[in-house]
């Protein structure tokens, strides 16, 4: 996902450094990808029911709706639940929530006609994907500290190179079909 | 995961003591010094000397342990307080080219097995062993297993040995562990009153001609035991010490034998083949006696990123100089960590000297 | 006499960078002279085009970096070489010139120059030549037939071994023939026994650790027998697999290179099993019939977590049997 | 060192800030999925240019309204403001070439979620004025603009050899409109960017330095007196 498709790649993503984070990182785009998989299948079903002629744009715009009440949801829940973390977990889960591997899942799955079930899956799936991936940045970001890489590369140019051959593996396990 | 955790880690070196070992032991002195005596009574047999008086003697024949150059009664004195109940004979030279112990040992066995006994009645231990390097492949003398009723333990043969004695004996504290030559030297104080004035030093090197052991008085300078024993080329790198860990010296002139110089070494080679980056091939991890992890922490340290070393523990270097030998890209690895271990050493101790 | 002080050890182990980087160049030759047997001499002007441009990247690179460049630093010679090793001999010159730039300016440099690079450079070209020109790379020419040195356009090209495998069909190659690297596939991949004889003298020499190599291709052997791809035997599948493609040529030279592979021995034999799994994943899931490059720069990107791993498993090892090894010096 | 001109240079990096200095997504690493993946040719990246400046110009709106409400409800509104900008951008952006959607697809709504909107309209709006806060983000938008339009000029110059849709020279190099191909680009702009803002800097600290000559003269002054 993270790599073929470059979705949710933020400076959060990139910047991810200690462990904990990377934990409530993923744990939550874990969730949110599978509450709003299911709610925005239920916002399809709803356009297919009774307004089938409405534009694909209209639908993936009203998919939003199912990224803000998943997120409203995760937050009232972890406030409720263990409210003495929320300081620590707001921020983070505010760029999980929001940033587009959420709302990018829901429109492939869309753009994809799945039904609830394949959907979930789908949701979940994308979500291993982007935790695996922020572990991948992560071993990453180690390993470039501690290389002497070149004044100009230092930073972002040098992460971005990684990700870019990440990327061109991932390209060769999918091969010709270009993912867009 | 680690695969041979128990075995110890280290490196096979060529030892290089033939021919220095084989040839005898020559004198070579000051025509000027004479010998020194003590003025106590001496010559008795053993048996009717007091462990006091065997420390007296030490003492005032000024003898000093060339392992660790610390006097010889002071050990003898610490061992005898805490009741040792063995004395190992470190006849181990585990570094190339030195046989400054094991040529000794070897030459005048009776003078260094009397010391021995000296010392045992000394300390009141009653097991005693004789140490020797286990990889002597290329020596043409034979070791014997049995020296006068003395065992011969043989350490294996990864270098470095030395500080590993009591790890391959299975021993546990407390026991002592003596020089052959400081035994030696007891030996002969006992006997006729001898003050040492002299040590054993291996002379050897790709530059000198004929190599040997020397009994060189104390005091005499590079120079003259270089070119007792014939320089063939005039060498880039003298080294007072074994090759792995020794000192190199600066001028020849002015350095002194002292009683801790076990060999004076002197080589020449070409510098061209430095220089390189390193390629991670990690052969020093695999040969770190102390399993740090020598590529990393080199790293650290030559990228100055103290402020996020990760627990490497370079405060257990022994600075064997192992991981800069095997190194491929010829990098000063056990320099670096060693200068580092030192600085941390030298904060722990302020810590402990000031508690405020 | 005066000296200049130097710091111990005072004496060095006679392997030095040159040397090792010497001994690939050494085991990398025998397989030109056999591609020039099988394919004639533009074989060599292939090698000799990929080594030149490596090795002026790599010079380039150095100056605009600000480094002093080490003439004895073989490395980038490596890469040039093993490049060509992994293309048909019919690839086009432009294709050789481009995928040792990337090598060089984009896998190697950016992250450090030699040592520091976390991906190989070679198989980092060579994947980057297969994204994109794959018709080219997998267009492989006839053993013995004549290749003009020039344009290749009218030499007729076959799929190899890989390709038919890949496509789920049974080869037809005789297996004797593919066993003597008689079949149609990159210069490299000429004979099993070439490769595993140099990876002896690898050994040998202490190039290269022996068990990484091993562990690669059992986990690969072991993949293909459980799930054979084509419907021949299980045990055909094995020799098919192993001997189809550069599977064994990256598992020796790509993916033992000692800068981007694990240190520890454990950590090394896990990752030559990983590696050796993921190769096959590769190979069936793939999109493309050759997976050695693409598996070896993924288990670039995670070598020095094996490591980790092993140390830490190593320290709680130490810390359940500690025993009193600390030698009195009273 | 003359401070003045020191000052005129960081008030110009300032100014400049977020497209040469810290450049939005090469150095922020900020929104770029859009660039990477929808960035093939020119006139996608005007037209997400386009739906960019919309979005944050209501992401920041929103936020600057909403600056009292708890922060976790902030990134709701500011999201569908942003979402509106991008359904009205979606007018301006059919004039330009009516097949483009099919080109940009759903990255198109994804604008709204984009992180320029997230950083610059939540966070940076709560203790900045709402002139400032406008400000940076129009910058912010600029430099990426300005990245989008260099990455997918290039890429198109590769891909089919034309610019703007019309002919330069024909090469044709498929693999410039693969995600890695994207990243590595991106990389090596980000590498270009920083070494200029260094050398920016540097040159500024150098040209202060004393030459051979003011040393000879003073030399030679000090010998007088």
């Amino acid at each position: 996902m993270v790599f073929s498709r470059a979705l949710g790649l933020t400076r959060t993503t990139m910047a991810l450094e200690r462990r904990f984070t990377l934990a409530v990182f993923s744990l939550s785009v874990l969730f949110m990808c599978t509450v709003s998989s299911v709610l925005g299948y239920g916002i399809r079903y709803l356009f297919s029911e009774f307004l089938p002629s409405a534009s694909s744009f209209e639908k993936q715009v009203s998919l939003f709706l199912a990224v803000i009440v998943s997120y409203c949801l995760m937050y009232l829940l972890v406030s409720k639940l263990l409210p003495k973390f929320l300081p620590l977990f707001s921020g983070v889960i505010s760029y999980a929530a929001f940033s587009c591997a959420v709302y990018g899942t829901l429109l492939v799955s869309a753009g994809k006609e799945l039904d609830l079930l394949l959907s979930l899956v789908h949701g979940v799936g994308a979500g291993c994907g982007m935790v695996l991936a922020s572990m991948l940045l992560l071993c990453g970001h180690r390993r470039l500290d501690l290389r002497d890489v070149p004044r100009a590369f230092k930073g972002m140019p040098i992460m971005l190179l990684y990700i870019g051959m990440l990327s061109l593996v991932l390209y060769g396990l999918v091969g010709h079909n270009l993912p867009t | 995961m680690d695969m041979q955790p128990q075995e110890r880690r280290g490196v096979y070196l060529q030892q290089y003591k033939e021919p220095a070992l084989s040839r005898e032991i020559r004198q070579f002195s000051n025509a000027s010094a004479a010998d020194a005596f003590i003025d106590l009574p001496v010559g008795r047999p053993l048996e009717e000397t007091a462990p006091e008086d065997i420390i007296e003697v030490a003492r005032e024949a000024k003898i000093v342990d060339e392992r660790d150059g610390r006097r010889l009664y002071k050990k003898l004195l610490r061992a005898a307080f805490k009741e040792i109940k063995t004395v190992v004979v470190d006849a181990l030279d585990d570094e190339p080219y030195v046989s400054s112990q094991l040529g000794p040992l070897l030459a005048l066995r009776t003078e260094a097995l009397e010391g021995l006994r000296a010392a045992m009645r000394a300390t009141g231990a009653e097991k005693n062993y004789i140490v020797v390097y286990k990889n002597l492949s290329d020596v043409d003398v034979r070791v014997p297993t049995v020296i006068e009723g003395v065992p011969v333990e043989r350490v294996g043969g990864k270098y470095p040995a030395e500080s590993q004695i009591g790890r391959e004996l299975g021993l546990h504290k407390p026991y002592v562990t003596l020089g052959v030559c400081s035994l030696i030297f007891l030996s002969r104080a006992l006997k006729k009153g001898l003050v040492q004035q002299s040590t054993f030093v291996t002379v050897a090197g790709n530059c000198v001609a004929n190599p040997t052991n020397l009994e060189v008085g104390l005091g005499m300078n590079l120079n003259q035991v270089l070119e007792r024993c014939g320089l063939a080329d005039n060498p880039t790198r003298v080294i007072i010490g074994g090759p792995m860990t020794g000192i190199s010296v600066i001028d020849t002139e002015k350095t002194l034998i002292s009683p801790t110089t076990r060999a004076v070494l002197a080589f020449k080679e070409d510098e061209r083949d430095r220089h390189y980056h390193c390629i991670g091939c990690g052969k020093c991890i695999n040969v770190c006696p102390q399993r740090l992890d020598p590529m990393l922490l080199y790293r650290f340290l030559s990228n100055r990123r103290l402020s996020q070393l990760p627990p490497l523990h370079a405060e257990k270097c022994v600075n064997c100089g192992t991981c800069s030998y095997i190194c491929p890209s010829k990098l000063p690895l056990s320099t670096t960590i060693s200068r580092y271990s030192e600085t941390l050493r030298k904060e722990d101790e302020d810590h402990e000297t000031d508690p405020a | 006499m005066k000296l200049i002080p130097r710091d111990a050890p005072h004496i060095r182990h006679s392997d030095s960078n040159k040397t090792m980087m010497g001994d690939m160049i050494l085991t990398l030759l025998p397989f030109y002279l056999i591609g020039v047997c099988f394919y004639g001499l533009r074989v060599v002007l292939l090698m000799l085009l990929s080594a030149a441009v490596c090795w002026l990247a790599d010079l380039v690179c150095c100056l605009v970096r600000g480094r002093r460049f080490n003439v004895r630093d073989l490395s980038s010679l490596v890469t040039g070489l093993l490049i060509p090793l992994l293309m048909p001999a019919t690839i086009s010159y432009g294709v050789v010139v481009l995928a040792c730039i990337f090598a060089i300016v984009v896998v190697k440099h950016p992250f450090g120059g030699i040592g520091e690079n976390l991906f190989n450079p070679a198989a980092g070209g060579v994947a980057f030549a297969i994204a994109c020109w794959p018709e080219k790379m997998f267009a492989y020419p006839n053993i013995f037939a004549t290749i003009p040195l020039g344009g290749v356009s009218g030499v007729a090209t076959v799929s190899s071994t890989a390709y038919t495998l890949k496509m789920g069909g049974v080869p037809g190659a005789d297996l004797g023939d593919v066993l003597l690297g008689l079949t149609p596939g990159p210069v490299g991949a000429a004979s099993i026994l070439v490769v595993l004889a140099c990876l002896l003298y690898l050994a040998y020499r202490r190039t290269v650790p022996l068990i990484q190599p091993v562990c690669f291709l059992a986990a690969a052997a072991l993949m293909a027998f459980l799930f054979p791809r084509a419907d021949i035997g299980r045990t055909y599948s094995v020799a098919y697999e192993l001997m189809s493609g550069s599977l064994v040529f990256g598992g020796v030279f790509l993916l033992s290179d000692p800068v981007t592979s694990p240190k520890r021995f454990g950590a090394r034999a896990l990752y030559g099993l990983t590696a050796g799994v993921l190769v096959m994943v590769f190979r069936r899931f793939g999109g493309f019939e050759q997976g050695v490059t693409f598996a070896v720069l993924l288990m670039n990107a995670v070598s020095e977590e094996y490591d980790r791993l092993v140390q830490y498993l190593a320290a709680r090892a130490e810390r359940e049997r500690r025993a009193p090894h600390e030698t009195c010096e009273e | 060192m003359k401070l003045a001109r020191n000052r005129r240079l960081h008030r110009f990096l300032g100014k400049t800030e977020g497209i040469f200095g810290h450049n939005a997504v090469l150095i922020g690493g900020l929104a770029l999925p859009f660039v990477i993946m929808t960035a093939v040719s020119l006139k996608n990246a005007a037209a997400l240019t386009i739906s960019m400046l919309f979005s944050v110009l209501f992401g920041v709106g929103a936020g600057v309204l909403t600056r009292k409400i708890p922060v976790w409800l902030r990134y709701v509104t500011v999201t569908v403001a942003a979402m509106m900008g991008v359904t009205l951008s979606r007018l301006v952006v059919q004039h330009l070439n009516p097949e483009i959607f099919d080109s940009i697809g759903f990255y198109l709504p994804m604008m709204a979620v984009n992180s320029i909107v997230l950083v610059y309209a939540v966070e940076r709006t709560r203790f900045s004025t709402p002139g400032r806060s406008f400000g940076s983000a129009l910058a912010c938008t600029a430099g990426f603009a300005l990245t989008a339009c260099v990455v997918g000029a290039v890429r198109e110059l590769l891909l089919t050899g034309t610019l703007w849709g019309n002919k330069v020279f024909n090469i044709t190099f498929p693999a410039a409109n693969t995600v890695f191909f994207g990243f590595i680009l991106l990389g090596f702009l980000g590498a270009a960017v920083q070494e200029v803002r260094r050398g920016i800097t540097l040159i500024n600290l150098r040209a202060d330095n004393p030459t051979t000559e003011d040393l000879l003269r003073q030399q030679e002054e000090r010998l007088v007196d």
